[in-house]
């Protein structure tokens, strides 16, 4: 049985908490087990660069060496996780100066990063490590003609560079037709939602996800995939926001790729979180 | 060496047709590498004879650089194997003989690539600087260690 | 009124990015790619690619009243397409250490004082707690974003997706003295 | 005291085994005896050094001195007989490039006494050393003080001839005799000075008769433990034969006797570094290009500086290996 | 004892910037007395007329019997200094020229190191000299037919020119037809004459030349020998036609049921038939049958092409035929690729249909081509209104190639002006810089600035179809800052024109490899020098010409192979070819035959003689490389140029070993 080291990150103990129960369903119906990392810490986000950027490296690394001990790739659902921890690692290996340096700040938490360790994002896990044909042969209730818009956002792709893959990746698509449902094309797929905008600059972000709501509705999307508790709260508890601001009349339920991929499983909605969201997406599941 | 730092001569062996030429372009291309290392031409990497490289280090040189053009890229097709396997051997023998083998290095280096072959000689000198003198040359020519009466070494 | 070029604030910057991949901003030939692929380029006062172009300039003051590298999302798309291999993003955030370092920024900007209370926060319990950050920021502000975000909050908590209380990572201690030896926490707590 | 021509010979650092080859040229010996006044050869008569200081200079027509230089008093002798002597002749491996001797020059002196006076086949509780000076009652006595390294011969005084060899083969001794008798009837030419003489100038291979062919080497095996082709080049067969780069006038003695050469008769004519030109010789024929498979084959030879520098180390370019030289060399004695 | 004497070279300031060269003359004088030298001079230029004599004056008056002249690569200047010597009657083999220059003052920083170095190289360069030994060049015959291999317009200048002269020509082209990519072309720069009409007359001519000899849709296999005597080893691909019987009629390819896209000649924007010439004025005229989409051979039916042909001239039984032919000389032209845009997924080449590349614009615009000129989207009927050219796609960026492609600005003018002619379209430039050099371009961007085609100066970011405003509907939008205002735009065009990179051959890395070149890191042939010898490479007797070398336009290209065939035609009238005598050779007492070196020559140079059991060098097969020296056990092998006493002698200079330590400042 396949095991990952699982860092949930901050937003999944609660405003993404239906991530995190279908994330656990669906990989223990998968036969993948989630090991949740021991005591972890916030990953900082992309904020913490703000502030000083060797402190947002070293929070990230005590993670990282929570989950070496573990001998097991770590993955983390949050894109922002992900990203943190997937520079983070590449950073001090390639700079020893800078692991060095941290290593002696987790010494005071008795942790020591190496290096060497694989870290992945939770829809790489389902769509790479497990792979399309393996979820095909898994599905029960295969989501046919539910037409929905693979969204994978920025920090699952960037800023590796490259570039065929994250400029025009197809590996969330490929998920999508294992469960049966229909994936669309849509051009602004690996665009900005404003995520970490929706504070600071609101109206940037808003329009930022007002065009994403729009692509996705003109190549005629019935639900939104996720991969990432920001862009998922972002596109979905702005909706309204973003119906008041542009005058538009959005409601496009916005889930997470685990929460679909339950479905096809066959896993009750309860226990998939479904019913948290704030469009409901009773009208497309209804059927279902 | 007192407190100064050590400054190691290296002696580095260059093929006409690719390493030669990068160094040439290092130097069109104004790179810049510690003046630690003095070259000398041949034809092919493959002319290297194992006497050249003991002649320098028992000279006086702390190090020696092979340098030549990538495997399978030999202007003489395939001579470059034959300095590869005389370096593996010349290494073992130096090894049996008490000195450290890292002194000597085989670098393969492109016409095209001034970089590398500047990195390389950057690196090189660091290695070797990290080593020591060797000071093989006091042995070397005629000028045997003055046999002076040891007695302090044995006690009774 | 003529400027003159000084190069101290493009070394001073540079020197913020230690740890960042790619080439040095000072590379940048002005293509504009970056700007052209920014998601708020629109929102920006100056885009990215003159923000470039001033600090390698030397003109500081109105780098620092600029609201540009406020507005960066994080998105990567610049970073990725610079056909010099330059890290902008990495230089946005390295404009935004030194304008909270030299606590310089242009009135009324919500972001300097967001990620101040979002790094505090964290360094003080080792986790994020939404509820305190809104407030913590948004009372400086317009009360209309406030209720707005209130609005949101209120149907978040019914369904159950908003923390009641501040969550802590138990080592907490230790974390703290880990993150004395990066930085003297005078710098955020 | 007789007109004769005057002979010596001595033995510094060496294994007397260059005596033997002397004795062992049979009735030749005669010759020797009839050409010349001996008057002086440790190993055959007794004789007292004083008695050759005593000589006039350049009063001893020949001298073959063998062994090398490993003490003071080695030195001493060697700079009294060059000084004594007409014709020196290096004679024999050890005189001309160190031989077995020279291969203490891979260790350091503390390193070669430790091995003497402190391993298993020593008694020695007190770890007592002998001293170069000591005071006794009567007075000091001295020992020859050790050197660092051996030297050849040539590295201490000017030397008229080499022979190599070790020892030098016994047909070829009474060959220099030979020539050296019929020099003195006027019936022949002396060599230049320097001359390599009782020898040839190629390599073994040159008087080995077993077939060969391109060579192509896959592996290296040592000379027991399997079948060896007694017609075939033994070095085409894997086993490090150093014939290639020895010098000739052995007859290919340990070829023909399907032993593998070790090199006892030295570079061949002009030849600057022995070991250098078996380094390139079998390197040279691996048949890889794989740095790994090199290395493979490599392990074959499992100690190359012997294979190499067996006889001539302490003559070749390198000399020494660096425990000899570097400072304070060896771990010292604890 | 020899006399030796010693010239340092100031290059201007080039070395003496970096190196007290006076000291470093003194210094040579004085302490290497005992090795010889006589006299050491420093001078501004010692490869000017008045250097040269310097060494002149001093052989005649001091009897120089040895030179040293430290300045720069021997690569540089060995040939001046040695014909110097020769032109005061001393044998120019006598002369050793040790770099001062690229491997000391241009590669240092501390002008004390630079000097102490730079004496240490002389030393070295003294002690060598000792060894020199009076060698005359080896003459080489030169083979008089020419090897041409790329049938673009660069390898038909230079067959052309030596056809021209006299001289016969093999001229090898992978295609069916030569023409290359100028034959795709509808128009040139900046004079807009139309490629056909200027290229096919050189086509025809090349074709029929009574001194060339067209090997089409062949490839070559292998290459041996050496300058003046190469021995070309050439797959001539079975055409599946008897070309002495075909009349290229066409009906063959009239008759053949087959379509198939056409992604060379039409980068395809076109179809042609499984038996096909590539283009009407294709030369040679016959076509070949494409075998892997012929129907006969995948199902064994058919034969259209063989029922209906007058003359019977189609041969399904053909094979692969292999020819050797022997020249003196090779001139390398297999030219180019261009960069693949999906590469650069942003831009939507091959999702959004009316994204182009500039080569299938060409076609488009080709009054030959698929739409017979009109310029139409993909539905085949429609005109665009606005149209876009997007430069450096692929070229000038980090993730792709960093050199500049060269031709896409003047490019990029062009096909503003042929689509600002015949659609009448918006057009719109984006460039990151206007590079317009050489005769008559600048003009021409004048133009087409005049004809009111907009530049906005900014890369383009992405191109999509996600249209957020009503007239951005069904449009392609591209998203670029206008740099010049700072401002983020999206523009709304009806088509986009990539101009890709210009990108070496697939195979350029193994052609290097068969023809012993090397190429550039971006994988371009490297020439012997980039400035004064463009056209030859470190390999004598092969040349170069065209995009091979490096991307250029057709001017530059032409120029080139008129170039190479200049050099050819001057080795080939001169008959012979004067080569470095370095060469190995066996000294038969010290051979023991021990057969070490018998299996290192790749060229079989060396023989062994069973019945004397000795080994020989053939010095007409010896290219020098010195290997076999190396190996010998006995020291058997000496080699000329590069003896052991030679190079040992140079370490002990290197290594002052012969000069008091003093003799180096600290």
């Amino acid at each position: 049985m396949k095991e990952y080291a699982y860092f949930p990150g901050c937003s999944l103990e609660k405003l993404a908490v239906s991530y995190h129960t279908s994330a656990l369903e669906t990989t223990r119906k998968l036969g993948v087990k989630l090991k949740e990392l021991e005591d972890w810490n916030c990953c900082g986000s992309t904020t913490y660069f703000h502030i000083d950027e060797l402190l947002a490296y070293t929070l990230t690394a005590r993670n990282l060496a929570i989950a070496e001990k573990t001998g097991l790739d770590v993955v983390a659902p949050c894109s922002a996780c992900f990203k943190n921890m997937y520079f983070t690692a590449a950073h001090m290996k390639g700079d020893p100066d800078l692991a060095e340096h941290i290593n002696f700040a987790l010494e005071e938490d008795d942790l020591h990063f190496s290096g060497d360790i694989r870290v992945r994002h939770l829809l790489e896990m389902f769509a790479q490590d497990i792979g399309p044909d393996e979820i095909k042969s898994k599905i029960t209730h295969p989501l046919e003609g539910m037409r929905i818009a693979p969204y994978y956002g920025c920090q699952i792709l960037r800023p590796r560079r490259d570039h065929e893959e994250i400029e025009n990746p197809r590996y969330f698509e490929d998920l999508l037709s294992a469960i049966g449902a229909t994936p669309i094309e849509y051009s602004l797929k690996t665009r900005c939602c404003g995520g970490s905008l929706i504070i600071s600059s609101r109206t940037a972000a808003l329009t930022m996800v007002r065009n994403l709501l729009q692509c996705a509705r003109d190549q005629g999307a019935d639900v939104i995939a996720t991969a990432c508790p920001m862009c998922q709260v972002n596109l979905e508890c702005y909706q309204q926001s973003v119906n008041q601001e542009f005058g538009t009349d959005f409601s496009i339920p916005v889930l997470y790729f685990t929460q679909l991929v339950g479905l096809a499983l066959g896993i009750p909605k309860n226990k998939l979180g479904i019913g948290k969201e704030l469009v409901s997406a009773m009208p497309v599941l209804a059927a279902r | 060496m007192n407190n100064e730092q050590f400054e190691p001569t290296i002696i580095g062996f260059t093929c006409n047709w690719c390493s030669y030429r990068a160094a040439d372009l290092a130097g069109t291309a104004r790179m810049k590498y510690p003046p630690n290392i003095r070259l000398i031409r041949l034809m092919c990497s493959g002319r290297l004879d194992p006497t050249f490289v003991f002649k320098a280090l028992t000279g006086g040189a702390d190090g020696v650089m092979i340098t030549g053009c990538h495997p399978g890229e030999c202007h003489y097709l395939e001579q470059n194997y034959k300095a590869l396997r005389r370096f593996h051997l010349i290494r073992r023998t130096l090894k049996g003989l008490g000195v450290e083998p890292e002194r000597v290095k085989l670098v393969w280096a492109s016409a095209a690539e001034g970089v590398k072959f500047t990195n390389e000689v950057k690196n090189f000198v660091e290695e070797i600087r990290a080593l020591g003198p060797l000071n093989w040359g006091g042995v070397g020519g005629n000028g045997h260690p003055i046999a002076a009466p040891i007695t302090e070494e044995v006690p009774a | 009124m003529s400027e003159t070029y000084t190069f101290t604030f493009m070394k001073e910057v540079s020197s913020l990015l230690h740890a960042a991949d790619g080439n040095p901003f000072p590379m940048c030939v002005q293509c504009g790619t970056c700007s052209g692929s920014c998601p708020v380029a629109a929102y920006m006062d100056y885009t990215p690619r003159q923000i470039i172009a001033m600090v390698n300039a030397g003109l500081k003051d109105q780098v620092l009243e600029s609201n540009t590298f406020w507005y960066c999302a994080s998105c990567y798309q610049c970073t990725v397409r610079c056909p010099q291999g330059i890290s902008i993003t990495e230089l946005m955030y390295a404009l935004q250490r030194y304008s909270i370092w030299k606590s310089r920024y242009r009135e009324g900007l919500i972001g300097p004082s967001f990620s101040e209370a979002f790094a505090k926060t964290i360094v003080r319990t080792g986790r994020t707690f939404e509820p305190i950050l809104a407030p913590s920021y948004i009372f400086k502000f317009k009360l209309g974003e406030f209720f707005r975000e209130i609005q949101n909050a209120t149907e978040l908590m019914i369904k159950g997706r908003l923390p009641l209380l501040p969550p802590r990572i138990k080592r907490l201690e230790n974390f703290k003295r880990m993150i004395r030896r990066i930085i003297p926490m005078g710098g955020v707590e | 005291m007789s007109d004769k021509p005057k002979f010596a010979m001595y033995w510094a650092a060496s294994c007397g085994g260059c005596e033997i080859a002397v004795l062992n040229i049979h009735e030749k010996i005669l010759d020797v005896d009839a050409n010349f006044d001996v008057v002086f050869w440790p190993v055959a008569m007794d004789a007292k050094y004083k008695d050759v200081e005593a000589m006039e200079d350049g009063s001893i027509l020949l001298t073959l001195f063998n062994g090398g230089i490993r003490n003071d008093e080695n030195e001493h002798i060697a700079k009294l007989l060059r000084r004594k002597s007409k014709i020196l002749v290096a004679f024999g491996s050890c005189a001309n490039e160190g031989c077995i001797p020279g291969l203490a020059n891979l260790s350091s002196t503390n390193e070669i006494f430790d091995t003497y006076y402190e391993t298993v086949s020593t008694d020695n509780p007190a770890h007592i050393r002998p001293q170069y000076r000591y005071q006794m009652p009567e007075g000091e006595i001295q020992i020859p003080v050790m050197y660092p390294v051996l030297k050849t011969l040539d590295q201490v005084v000017d030397v008229d001839y080499y022979m190599p060899g070790c020892p030098p083969e016994s047909h070829q001794i009474a060959a220099v005799i030979d020539l050296v008798v019929q020099v003195l009837q006027g019936k022949a030419e002396l060599p230049p000075k320097g001359t390599v003489i009782g020898a040839g100038g190629s390599t073994v291979c040159d008087e080995c008769n077993r077939k060969r062919n391109v060579k192509t080497i896959t592996s290296f095996k040592r000379i027991f433990g399997q079948p060896i082709d007694p017609e075939l080049c033994l070095l085409e067969q894997g086993i490090p034969c150093n014939g290639i780069a020895t010098r000739s006038g052995c007859n290919a003695r340990c070829p023909t006797a399907g032993a593998q050469c070790i090199g006892c008769y030295g570079p061949a004519e002009g030849v600057v570094d022995y070991g250098a030109r078996l380094i390139t010789g079998f390197a040279s024929v691996i048949e890889s290009k794989d740095p790994d498979q090199i290395d493979a084959i490599l392990d074959g030879i499992p100690d190359p500086t012997g294979q190499f520098y067996r006889f001539n180390l302490a003559g070749s370019l390198l000399k020494a290996g660096k425990p000899a030289w570097k400072r304070n060399g060896g771990n010292g004695n604890k | 004892m020899e006399k030796i004497g010693v010239y340092v070279c100031h290059c201007g300031t080039n070395i003496a910037g970096m190196v007290d060269v006076q000291q470093v003359a003194e210094w040579a004088a004085a302490k290497l007395k005992r090795r010889g030298v006589v006299i050491g001079r420093d001078y501004k230029f010692m490869c000017s007329s008045l250097g040269q004599e310097l060494i002149e004056k001093d052989i005649k008056e001091l009897g120089l019997t040895r030179v040293v002249v430290a300045a720069c690569s021997p690569h540089l200047h060995e040939n001046t200094f040695r014909t110097a010597c020769k032109r005061a009657g001393l044998n120019p083999y006598l002369c050793e020229l040790v770099s001062i220059r690229e491997q000391v003052s241009w590669v240092h920083t501390d002008k004390d190191q630079a000097t102490a170095k730079s004496m240490a190289v002389v030393s070295g360069g003294v002690e060598r000299v000792n060894y020199h030994a009076p060698l005359e060049p080896l003459k080489v015959p030169i083979h008089p037919d020419t090897l041409v291999v790329g049938g673009g317009i660069a390898g038909i200048q230079a067959a052309l020119e030596i056809a021209d002269a006299g001289y016969k020509v093999y001229l090898v082209e992978r295609e069916p037809s030569i023409g290359g990519h100028m034959a795709q072309f509808d128009k040139t720069f900046p004079t807009l004459d139309c490629a056909a009409c200027i290229l096919t007359p050189k086509m025809v001519q090349a074709g029929t030349h009574p001194n060339i000899e067209l090997l089409t849709w062949s490839e070559i296999e292998k290459v041996d020998g050496y300058v003046g005597n190469f021995s070309v080893t050439i797959r001539k691909k079975a055409r599946y036609i008897k070309t002495e019987d075909c009349t290229g009629c066409g009906i063959c390819w009239e008759k053949c049921p087959k379509k198939v896209v056409d992604d060379v000649f039409e980068a395809g924007m076109g179809m042609r038939k499984a038996v096909y010439t590539p283009f009407a004025q294709a030369v040679p005229k016959y076509p070949v049958i494409d075998r892997p989409n012929c129907t006969y051979f995948i199902k064994g039916t058919c034969k259209a092409c063989e029922k209906f042909c007058p003359t019977n001239a189609i041969d399904f039984n053909q094979e692969d035929e292999i020819v050797t032919v022997n020249v003196g000389n090779i001139v390398l032209a297999t030219g180019y690729e261009t960069f693949d845009a999906k590469r650069i997924a942003q831009y939507g080449y091959g999702r959004l249909p009316n994204v182009v590349t500039s080569l299938e614009f060409e076609r488009l615009c080709n009054a030959a081509g698929p739409t017979n000129g009109e310029i139409v989207l993909k539905d085949g009927k429609t005109k665009p209104k606005a149209v876009g050219i997007v430069h450096c796609v692929g070229s000038r960026d980090k993730n792709y190639n960093e050199y500049c492609s060269v031709i896409c600005c003047m490019q990029g003018l062009k096909f503003a002006h042929l689509v600002h002619e015949r659609t009448g379209a918006e057009v719109y430039n984006f460039y990151i810089d206007m590079r317009t050099p050489f005769k008559g371009y600048e003009e021409f961007y004048q133009r087409v600035l005049e004809e009111g085609t907009h530049f906005i100066r900014g890369k383009v970011a992405e191109i999509n179809d996600a249209a957020r405003t009503p007239d951005e509907e069904g449009k392609l939008i591209v998203q670029v800052e206008d740099t010049l205002v700072g401002v983020q735009m999206r523009i709304p065009l009806d088509m986009v024109i990539l101009s890709v990179a210009l990108e070496p051959r697939r195979d350029a890395k193994e052609t290097a490899h068969k023809f012993g070149l090397s190429c550039s890191a971006d994988g371009w042939f490297i020439e012997k020098h980039p400035k004064l010898d463009p056209v030859s490479t470190m390999t004598e007797g092969i040349l170069i010409a065209g995009c091979v070398q490096g991307p250029k336009d057709i001017p530059a290209t032409v120029a080139q192979g008129a170039a190479a065939a200049a050099r050819a035609l001057g080795k080939i009238h001169a008959g012979e070819i004067a080569l470095e005598p370095f060469r190995a050779s066996v000294i038969e007492e010290k051979c023991s035959g021990c057969r070490i070196c018998n299996g290192l020559c790749p060229f079989n140079a060396i023989l062994f003689h069973e019945d004397r059991m000795v080994t020989e060098i053939n010095p007409a097969l010896c290219q020098g490389c010195g290997t076999c020296v190396a190996a010998c056990p006995a020291g058997a092998i000496v080699g000329t140029g590069f003896s052991n006493e030679q190079i040992l002698a140079q370490i002990e200079g290197l290594l002052l070993l012969n000069v008091g330590e003093e003799a180096v400042p600290a």
